[in-house]
């Protein structure tokens, strides 16, 4: 081992100031050990469950505009789940992941970016793509799996991707973007680009190696990046008090020297006021911030799971009264923003926009079978292509076995479809 | 004997463990009261009480790091992996330290009581990351054992070899297969070897190799070749590493032909190993090149799965032409 | 997916409590980031350097003979490394890595436990051998790989394991022992054993994935294990300000709900008294306690290492002056318990044995052949027996090639050796 | 033309590519002011700057998360992985992530400016984990591709090629020929194609095959064989995913026996692929059993180093063995 990892410090010039890990610290001399109580992560909380401001401070933080296009973005994000659960129990799809409950903490924090700001979700933050306008049968061509979805089929329902709304696709092995977050924030900055990066997850998912990993290397390296931890008080059937025994996920980013704040999830407009701030604080100090959104998963973990067998009714029915849509909607009628009528309005349409996409996307063929071995590399490599040739034979010779590939449906409308 | 599929199987052998061994102990996501998102676990927490049967945080580097530890103490971690695309952030737990633990201490230390569970495979609309079948990259990992069972039968008794072994054992369990059928599995307790493949069906035109899902697939195509003269012997391997090298190529002395299926990738995958062995070890009796009939060398595709799968159909095209090389 | 993952919890009768995860949580009306000086973690001292007891209190926390048997292990540790590193500079042994610097931090540790418990370690704690009694030929037989060596010689120097002593054999793999703590000290609380695992680790390898779930994990499932980190300012060349921005280690711990204590690492009795009271806290109520321990790496980070490169000999001088030996000296001299004629016979005794386990140690033969296929599984497989009989063939074809193996020099002696 | 060793034609390489283009940095453990425990990464922060060229906290599996993230943003990282035995706890990132990037998002989003490095491989007293060649593992992983140089002309050329490929390079390094030896290295800024194998010696009775530091073992025992009047042909790969099934086939077909020889454990090594396909393409070419000479199934050890090792002699016989099949 010796000559290979030889120093050959020699040609170093540059004189070396002195350091001190310990500048900072300070001496005691009584043997206490220091528990958790000793760090305090109050909630802010700007609307109390009956809509009503509690501090007339954050009066002008948002104006009716953005108030509105957050409170339909998650009323888009409720019709959109309750319509697709309903479709995979219909055997439309195969699959689907809904975020009930959890729509504040993902569109009020989405409104307190900016749209040439990354959004890195885990995949329960469909409502971040509403809010940047991703349409129902953008959605539909995802969840279909058909050839019009930009992942060209390749992954499960609800793995969304759009480059064009700075939303990353999503990846199911949790954990994995947070650190990728900090890297594209990193980019970012060296790229003096004026936007930071928004990374969600929750807080099952901060259990991974890859959350230490990417909160300690975004504070070491200067990332402007916001982690946002959605704890919704479980992973699918785990608990939060046997998921970690902490002061929830906001009291390890004071640990990492990351800024940090816990905001009541299921407040829109805190959500909205925090990121906000912590994005402005973000950028000009090109550090990240971490904020972790207290909510609960009113929803089911997926189409694959039934709550019944680990919690019970009361206790959704505690949080069912916490919903986030009502108390916006309260707070809204409290202010005189509300129109109801147009509310009523724009959610008939939306359901019926969506039943349109599903009508439409369903009925799009697959992507070709070429597509099964593109994107693997930038090119078709020899080996990939000698394999889609003897596949290609094969499907031929069989056409009747591979319905799909074999006698492409002819799709009328190659990039459009009802909006 | 009991009518059971293959998860109420794995759900036997797992009470039936820690019924006969009190340090015998369930961990992983999701597996205490719930009992685990596919139910393989499915009331052992109610029966043997929560330390016995734990939930852990989602943190499979964790879950294996824990595991080993518990397994150095002298206890029998069975820690589930929710899904086998989801062993990669234990990798080095796995391939650093479970494989190597014993032999880095010259025996004084090992995690032998330390059986991993996971279930694998394609065919649920799983897309890329519900779908992987990764046993050859344990397969390259000297100082596992690594199990495969394909029906109720096998999975009850190999599950209890593992977990009794003195080895750590990865055992992957076939998701495809675990309410697609019910078989006939003892009451009582057994244990089926390691290491040891299983003749599945004589034959004499060319031997069939596969394991887990994939043998039925083996069956249904050896059925369509006997339909055009041609008689398959079909091996199911049960045991990935180490393997059983003797029964191979014993058969393929015999047949003169050999065909490998899996699911996972084709290039670096568990067939290529299988290939190279038998072509050393059967040279001056094989007819036709060993054949390989296996995924496409890409992520596991969601529309496309029909057409990445190495099916019944692509596997009874390989056989003719193997056959009339 | 739906069928395979749905639920049975038709099965499940017993009822479910409620859960809230915010049981605990306050609420506040403002926005407000909270940054890393919300905590502290004052450091604790009970010598300062001049070796004066800062606190009366404690003067009744050690005797006489405890002390002494803690400032010549660590004379002992201070004698291996320079034996050692010498040793390595004229080519004996391939590799070293010292401690100096650091042996009040472990070995003040190790006396805080008990010999029940289990050890693991990272690399740097050979101190913690010293003081479990692990002798100059044992030491030798380890470095010199030799047929005596416990792990057969397959490992490079400085990776000691002792079944006996209660000490976890070393693994180069940064961090992995960390969970395996928390599993070891599982399996002691399950075994119904009146014993923990001390668990050693750098401030370095902390920012491993493994040191998140390990220090999860414990909290979560109640092991009653202490995590030692050995804050020592460098992770190779890398600094610690390069390393992490939190503050230290112990600023982590409050996060996983850890009970956590940052202690003078120079300070051999601090450490004692933190690890004794951790100890009992631990084993009392079945939790982890972390300890950091603040101190610094005087020496290079191994043989293959010349701190030159990045650091400044000023910085060195600063901490030569805290040397925790030292300071044990001085505090024994002002108690009236240190025999300078005993301790001056102990370091020359510590000298020769040492030169003449060495002599000793190089003169063994390695392992039989066989040993390079055994303990990869329990028994030989089949396989590796055949892999064995091919070697074996080629070694005796080829005896000239392989003249350890195939030549064995015979052992006088296969069990004792000087002491 | 310089006379350089293996590493300083590393250093050149990263020197030139960082030259070239802003947008490539170079992270990892003690790669910034120190330059990397084997200096590999010398003066790359003094000449371009800490935001450039930095040290990362210690964790791989941050490493190559964090590079992920910084490729698909567009820039073009060179993440080191201090040794190759270390790599484990990126393999997530690397399997799941790095390989899948593309390929998930439709080519909506790629990871294709990331370039891995990483020392691999034994003969420097390493033990266990400072010895491993991890190849196989990745050669299974379609996505990304896999490069090893076994010369300083060659590190130069593919190294730059890697790093400017639009597809994700993991690039490893015999370290054993770090300092071994010198070689004329252009001072130009070069390339070589990836995927391509190199032909080292013409000969026309068996063809040997490996990579990295291995070739030389090839060449030792070449040399040895022809004194006994066997004539070589010996084939560097250089890349191992995607490989060049052609060249190495061709040569196969014209010499009739074919020998791969790598340093990793035997079974699921990369040599097994090639044997695979070798059986297979070359089938009836092929005068006797490919023989593969590996490192054995057991952890990589200290004291019987040199028994494990894939040396000259074990080489040379089964090259005689083979030839009087
Ligand atoms: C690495 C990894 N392990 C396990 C899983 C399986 N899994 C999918 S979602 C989930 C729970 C996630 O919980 P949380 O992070 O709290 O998010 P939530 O579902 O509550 O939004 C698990 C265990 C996975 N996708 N990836
Ligand atoms: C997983 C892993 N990555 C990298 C290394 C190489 N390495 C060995 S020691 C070391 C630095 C460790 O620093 P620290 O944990 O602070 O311990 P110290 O050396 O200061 O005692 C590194 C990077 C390793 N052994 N394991
Ligand atoms: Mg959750
Ligand atoms: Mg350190």
């Amino acid at each position: 081992m010796s000559d290979v990892m030889e120093s050959e410090a020699s040609n170093m010039h540059n004189v070396i100031c002195d350091r001190d890990h310990m500048a900072q610290i300070t001496s005691t001399q009584a043997v206490t050990l220091v528990d958790k109580q000793s760090t305090s992560m109050p909630m802010l909380q700007l609307l109390n469950p009956t809509g009503e401001l509690l501090n007339e401070q954050y009066k002008n933080a948002w104006d009716k505009k953005i108030a509105l296009k957050l409170f339909y973005a998650m009323h888009f994000t409720r019709i959109l789940d309750e319509r697709m659960v309903a479709a995979q129990r219909q055997g439309r799809i195969s699959f689907y992941l809904a975020c009930t409950g959890e729509e504040a903490a993902i569109v009020g924090a989405t409104a307190g970016v900016e749209m040439r700001d990354m959004i890195m979700t885990q995949y329960r933050e469909q409502g971040a793509l509403v809010y940047r306008g991703f349409s129902a049968t953008q959605f539909m061509n995802q969840m279909f799996s058909n050839a019009l979805d930009p992942n060209k089929g390749r992954q499960m329902p609800i793995h969304y991707g759009d480059k064009e709304l700075n939303f990353m696709t999503v990846s199911s092995p949790l954990g994995t973007q947070i650190p990728q977050a900090a890297g594209f924030a990193y980019g970012q900055k060296m790229a003096g680009q004026d936007a930071i990066t928004l990374c969600f997850f929750g807080e099952g998912a901060a259990s991974e190696g890859d959350f230490h990993a990417g909160l300690n290397m975004a504070a070491v390296l200067e990332c402007p990046c916001i982690f946002l931890c959605r704890n919704n008080g479980y992973a699918i059937s785990t608990p939060a008090n046997e998921q970690f025994k902490g002061d929830g996920i906001a009291s390890r980013g004071v640990g990492y020297g990351v800024h940090t704040i816990r905001v009541d999830g299921n407040d829109a407009l805190a959500m909205y006021v925090a990121t906000k701030e912590a994005r402005r604080f973000s950028l000009k100090n090109n550090r990240p911030v971490l904020i972790e959104a207290m909510t609960y998963r009113l929803a089911a973990h997926s189409t694959s799971d039934d709550p019944s067998g680990y919690r019970s009714r009361d206790e959704e029915i505690v949080w069912r009264e916490k919903d986030p849509i009502m108390r916006m909607h309260r707070y809204l009628q409290q202010v005189g923003w509300l129109d109801e009528k147009d509310l009523d309005g724009y959610i008939s349409k939306t359901r019926s926009d969506l039943l349109a996409a599903v009508k439409y996307a369903e009925n799009q063929s697959v992507a070709p079978l070429t597509e099964i071995v593109t994107d693997v590399y930038k090119d078709i490599e020899p080996h990939l292509q000698d394999q889609l040739n003897a596949l290609r034979a094969h499907v031929e010779n069989y056409p009747e076995s591979y319905p799909n590939t074999a006698h492409p449906i002819a799709s009328d409308n190659q990039t459009g479809g009802p909006k | 004997m009991a009518q059971l599929n293959l998860l109420q199987a794995v759900n036997h052998a797992l009470h039936t463990a820690m019924e006969a061994d009190d340090s015998v102990m369930v961990m992983g996501e999701d597996v205490g009261h719930f009992g685990g998102v596919f139910r393989a676990t499915s009331n052992l927490q109610k029966t043997f009480g929560k330390a016995r049967c734990f939930n852990t945080p989602l943190v499979e580097q964790g879950i294996i790091g824990f595991a080993n530890g518990l397994a150095a103490q002298g206890a029998k971690p069975i820690a589930e992996i929710q899904f086998a695309d989801y062993i990669y952030p234990a990798f080095d737990q796995i391939v650093n330290e479970t494989a190597k633990f014993r032999y880095r201490s010259g025996g004084q230390f090992t995690v032998g009581g330390l059986t991993i569970r996971t279930p694998y495979g394609g065919g649920i609309a799983g897309g890329h990351y519900h779908s992987q079948s990764p046993e050859a990259f344990f397969a390259h990992v000297p100082g596992i054992k690594v199990v495969i069972p394909r029906n109720p039968y096998q999975a009850k008794g190999l599950l209890l070899s593992s977990i009794r072994a003195s080895d750590p054992v990865l055992f992957m369990e076939p998701k495809r297969l675990y309410r697609a059928s019910v078989g006939e599995v003892p009451e009582m307790d057994y244990e089926l070897p390691l290491g040891k493949a299983d003749l599945v069906q004589n034959g004499s035109d060319i031997t069939l190799v596969a394991w887990g899902a994939q043998v039925e697939i083996l069956q249904e195509a050896a059925q369509k070749a006997l339909s055009h003269g041609v008689s398959c012997e079909i091996i199911d391997l049960q045991s990935i590493l180490p393997w059983d090298r003797e029964t191979i190529c014993q058969s393929v002395i015999k047949t003169g032909r050999c065909l490998i299926n899996h699911e996972a990738p084709l290039t670096g995958g568990f067939a290529s190993e299988i290939a190279a062995v038998v072509q050393s070890e059967c040279f001056l009796h094989l007819e036709a090149p060993i054949a390989r009939v296996c995924g496409l060398d890409t992520p596991y595709p969601l529309a496309h799965e029909k057409e990445y799968m190495p099916d019944a159909l692509k596997t009874f095209e390989a056989i003719m032409q193997t056959v009339h090389f």
